[in-house]
């Protein structure tokens, strides 16, 4: 047992619990001012259910001993108890690591159905989403000592470079963009969407939450490599070459395109390229980051109009960040990898076409079982408890229908 | 007595009350508006979406006067609040039956 | 000296720092927007003073050489040079860390007297606090090796199972929570108190305390270990269970009780599993730490309402959340301890009643200490600088008074 | 390779990173409600071109072999990626780290430039400030080995005990300081500036900034010793000590002065106390920490006033807070280093006055550099594409204008 | 020229301000209000504590109308105003002096 | 029909609106406002800076009354919201052509 080692990890899980309130501020700041706390109740409520759902069988799921690298025993370690009667400390603090990010996962879905779903179905949905798609997914890519379904060493992969996913891109982002497009489509879209502004409420909580989410993502990224080392080290220092770069990304399209870069469009560009090198962190020569970075601003700021264009009401852009920069990232690897790990380069780096085939598919697999299995989800509590509110509660507010409160009472 | 109404853009609030009190108008009540009129929303585009501004932001100033200042106090206003730019504002005067001072109960000019 | 260690001591005094300006927050949220800069100041204010008690006396009576095991040597350490000059990096940082608890502690009382004590009143409070009623009870649990009065290996219990007090649930919450409520009912209800609804001003201030309290809370409670181990790490994923548990306990009762779940109810839900989990977080497996984190939802979101029922204003629950879920904890340990801690399993566990007696009697001294202690305190400073602002402030707002300030001028 | 210090460097370089952010609520709570944005825009894109600037040349610059004890060679390292492929984990977060302290730099000068700049200039301006003028300076206190012109081993004080600068008080604080007033200086003040009160439009979000500082400055202070060890610890307690005690400076000289202790002076405290330790928070026993925080915030709280004497406008008191109290801390290492450091002790502390001498010779340099250098700067932008924005555009609110947008929209 | 005040529920200020464009109204005011009539607060409870709301938040809109159009707008707005429930509103007419256009100078029906 | 518009203190707002219902009427809308007069604004210093403070927050209410109630109604609201210092407010009358109740849309007296 390292005791920095621990400390790093100890330190990392922190981190990336802060995450999901950091989401729920920029969530929260990006609604409007009348549905601001249940779009954080949204998050603060994935924290509660997800403790649940990752002690009872997502953690099992995730991380327990294959069943035919699909997924682990449900059954391995139901709350947690032998592995903290075990008393490895990194096993411990692995298992807190791992339910901090089935949480974030789940909240970073509650983008896309922004101002419209029951309190209660969210719950259920969240609580369901965990250990029946990020559980499974999470397992696939880092379960049984990557040897998993999508590992780089399981039965489909094996013979080939990859697939590389260092802390998420396809478990976290594609995943929970994926799942993000399925909700905002079987919700429909709000009432005003494309016609109404439908602006931020309060920006300076988006900028409060894109700095909570950079500084938990150290977590995220560093704190994947499960030690206090030269991949934590890299991990960190292109963390955050590329968000700083895709910061001037994407307000340099707004620049252009708009004639002014907006601080919501720098915020949107933390977390895209936040997104983009999650995948890629210990991968990439910081030259690369900054690529990865600065295309992935570009792209997220390019797709987020996209949802006017095809009529799906993705609230607040969960598929233009995250689906698109998730997938920008993963396929990234296999352009600019730099060959530190297993001496697998991307294309311009040396390597041939196929690390960037294995990606693909990779995201590919990613994309098929989290648009079925949240389409199901979706679909079973739609047409039992429902999915949506009415249009009166829509119209006056969700905060005080299904909350009983109104976010500021600042005049009293 | 008088009420004089105006909606004028804040920004020229400051020199409307300058010249208020050079009228000789003792007091003021201020409030926060929005309207359009002339000036018609302007369309934006913000993050991929185009959608339009209608409502400006205005502030209005009502002022108690005397029947006798209520012309001087207008046009104290409009010329202090003009910028000649469409969305100015408007001025407008109501008759008022009575008015009360409340610290003292006193009634009717002796009350402004 | 293991670098790890001292890494993971050094996070966790930053993370316990900073719980205090969450508590601002928590707290500033929760009271009206015209005294919420004073609520903030009186955490800011603790920071400050709580800081120069620490330096003078508190740090040398909570962890000096033991006086008859009732209090440490006042001269001990005057102001930490001694510490410092030795060069001993773990003791240097764990007089630090005993610092943020010193201050998180007193500023936890404030939320008891929101809204109308004097603000120089508070600082002289604060003060005196830290040094005649927390470095005491400090020195009780924790001292001279855990063997002064109330510690396992104490006169009083030596012979005994327990009492076991991880982290503090009788040090901080319990001894805050008595505080709290015996300086509401010196100071006398607010006007309008159960009349208006004196609902909170900015929810979402409140859920940024809650979230920076939980991050916060990870130094508090798995640094309580001081080191990067296997309890600090049981102690981080039993925090994380019982507080997320604890968020479904508050807005169940919410739900079922009013109808509707409130975000001021999982934001206090979030900060009573983190009070009851924080004695016990070492003690517990994670389905015992549910357990206690769903009844401390429950019971404080019970608790709260008691307020009106008996007619002292404690203004923003400290009673009800600190006092009820610290004591909670406390207690649960006899009932839940899984043994791991020298073998002493609680009743449920397969121990005896035993455990749960030590941890009552315990309590039970902690608390008749705080309330006599506070009740002196207060009533000198009421009798010579007075306690509470006129009525004529308290109305039109205590920030303008006390402070020159109103908090938001947005409109300019 | 030693984890537990790599664990806290990784740990110190995410809290640095994190202080920016906390600086852009800091000032952009303190701006007017129509100037928030772009004052919260100003940290952002220092954190985007200020890693750009690093990346290429500003780590070269100031950590690369040295050319003369003047710079770094500027292509020692372009893109890190000699550094991230040496695979030492310390040296590559040791770049991360310093990437952080370059975009707080920068990012500090803009709070004299509030409401008057356009924001193109403002990126341009910190591209070239942080390789121009970051990077030189960092390079002559800390370069090769502490052997550039200003180290303690350098060729201009390699004889005579000192200067120290442990965290920055010099490179940091005072260079930003003077970069303050020389651009407050060219920009001209504001209008209104003097007559109408400009008063922070929202204060809890200066309380949420100062909180933020306070809890990443541990990263600064404790993560400038580059291990987990004691000068860490030492570093940890004296920047509590002074910051604390700091606050009381401050609000005691505004309740003496002025009759009341505002939040806002509880915040500047905090941060005039962390920037008066930053040099000395390793030289100091606790007791001459308080003395430096106390005199801090006496200090800078009396210097914020003079620009309304002198008629420059540092808006947000970049100058009467850095400048000053790092002036302060820089100096009162002469007077209360306690030796611990090469046996460097200060003028109260039994050694002689050379040590101040020596200080103030260090400052006085970067003062006269900084000063030069960024005059250079603002003028070239200033007679290129300007410096400032139009009347009607600060009158009608800068964030509209440059950023198409307003920061509040809480009643839709 | 008349002054045409209405206070409305704030959902329906979109439909009023159709029905207004509708009837040829060329300028708004608009500004927020809060109010209590029929329509009583109702008693809620929150943590614990019962107390009773009393202020409906409603939006105030205001219409500078020539003396013969003081009715069809009244009309306009009650119709696109009215949901049935209390708690709907009022529009009253107050007669009006004089009016000033602030860019121009003008006074009377040339400023509306 | 008249209208009485009263000023007032913001802490006076319970008790006026409680005087207003012991004088019989039935609704009321309440806005927030800013004013100064007699009470100028004051001089403070805030972080080394000298200013001047010169709106006081002010609360608006507006009462639609029968014309043989707006005396008594102005007298409640005098006598509820003196404190007896500067700057307790002002409250005046205008005469009302008509009213309408949006719900119903009844008009004059009835739509009270
Ligand atoms: N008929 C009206 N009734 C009430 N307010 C009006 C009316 N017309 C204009 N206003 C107010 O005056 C402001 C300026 O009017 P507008 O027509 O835009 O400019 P201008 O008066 O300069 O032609 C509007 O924003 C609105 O608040
Ligand atoms: N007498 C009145 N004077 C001024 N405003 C009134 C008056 N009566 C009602 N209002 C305003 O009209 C709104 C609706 O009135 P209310 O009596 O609740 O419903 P309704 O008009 O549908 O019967 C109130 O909230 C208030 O703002
Ligand atoms: N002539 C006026 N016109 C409109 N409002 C006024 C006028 N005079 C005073 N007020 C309002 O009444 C408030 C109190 O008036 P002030 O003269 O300060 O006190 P008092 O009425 O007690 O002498 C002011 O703040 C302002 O809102």
């Amino acid at each position: 047992m390292d005791s920095g080692n621990i400390a790093w990890l100890l330190t990392s899980a922190s981190l990336v619990l802060l995450m999901t309130p950091g989401l729920a501020f920029f969530y929260g700041g990006m609604s409007r001012g009348k549905s601001v706390l249940n779009m954080m109740m949204m998050s603060f409520g994935a924290m509660a259910v997800g403790v649940l759902a990752w002690i009872t069988f997502g953690f099992s799921i995730s991380a327990g001993d294959t069943m035919g690298d699909i997924i682990g025993n449900p059954m391995y370690d139901f709350g947690l108890i032998d592995t903290l009667e075990g008393g490895d400390a990194m096993a411990i603090i692995s298992a807190g690591f791992g339910a901090t990010f089935a949480i974030i996962t789940v909240a970073l879905i509650s983008g896309s159905v922004a101002d419209r779903m029951k309190f209660g179905s969210w719950l259920l949905f969240a609580f369901l989403w965990v250990i029946l798609v990020y559980a499974p997914v999470s397992h696939w890519v880092w379960g049984d000592g990557f040897a998993a379904l999508l590992g780089p060493d399981g039965p489909w992969f094996g013979s080939l470079p990859g697939p590389y996913d260092f802390a998420g891109g396809t478990v976290v982002h594609i995943n929970a963009g994926v799942a993000g497009l399925v909700m905002a489509l079987l919700l429909g879209v709000r009432k005003g969407f494309g016609k109404e502004p439908m602006r931020p409420h309060n920006l300076p909580f988006v900028m409060l939450g894109a700095a909570l989410l950079w500084f938990g993502w150290f977590g995220f990224n560093a704190g994947s490599a499960f030690a206090a080392d030269g991949f934590a080290a890299t991990a960190w220092v292109n963390t955050t070459v590329a968000t700083g770069i895709a910061i001037l990304g994407w307000i340099l399209v707004e620049k252009i395109r708009d004639g002014k870069a907006t601080s919501l469009g720098a915020a949107s560009g933390v977390v895209a390229g936040l997104v983009a090198i999650t995948p890629a962190c210990a991968s990439l020569d910081p030259i690369g980051a900054a690529i990865v970075g600065l295309l992935a601003g570009v792209f997220s700021a390019l797709a987020v109009g996209l949802k006017y264009k095809f009529g799906y009401d993705d609230s607040l852009d969960v598929v233009g960040v995250h689906l698109v920069s998730g997938l920008w990232g993963t396929l990234a690897i296999g352009l600019l990898a730099n060959g530190t790990i297993n001496g697998d380069a991307g294309l311009f780096y040396g390597g041939g076409i196929t690390l960037f085939g294995v990606q693909a598919a990779a995201a590919g697999v990613t994309i098929v079982y989290s648009a079925i299995a949240t389409l199901i989800i979706g679909l079973v509590i739609k047409y039992t408890i429902g999915l949506r509110v009415s249009e009166e509660v829509e119209v006056s507010g969700i905060d005080l229908a299904e909350h009983g409160e109104t976010a500021y009472e600042e005049a009293k | 007595m008088k009420l004089v109404t105006a909606i004028i853009q804040p920004h020229r609030t400051d020199e409307v009350r300058a010249a208020l009190e050079a009228a000789g108008v003792k007091g003021v009540t201020v409030s926060e508006a929005a309207g359009y009129g002339r000036q018609k929303g302007h369309t934006e585009v913000y993050r991929g979406a185009e959608y339009t501004v209608d409502l400006v932001p205005k502030t209005r100033l009502e002022v108690l006067v005397d029947d006798a200042d209520a012309a001087t106090v207008t046009e104290a206003i409009v010329s202090a609040a003009q910028t000649g730019k469409i969305g100015d504002g408007k001025v407008w005067t109501v008759p008022v039956d009575d008015v009360a001072r409340v610290r003292t109960g006193e009634h009717g000019a002796d009350a402004l």
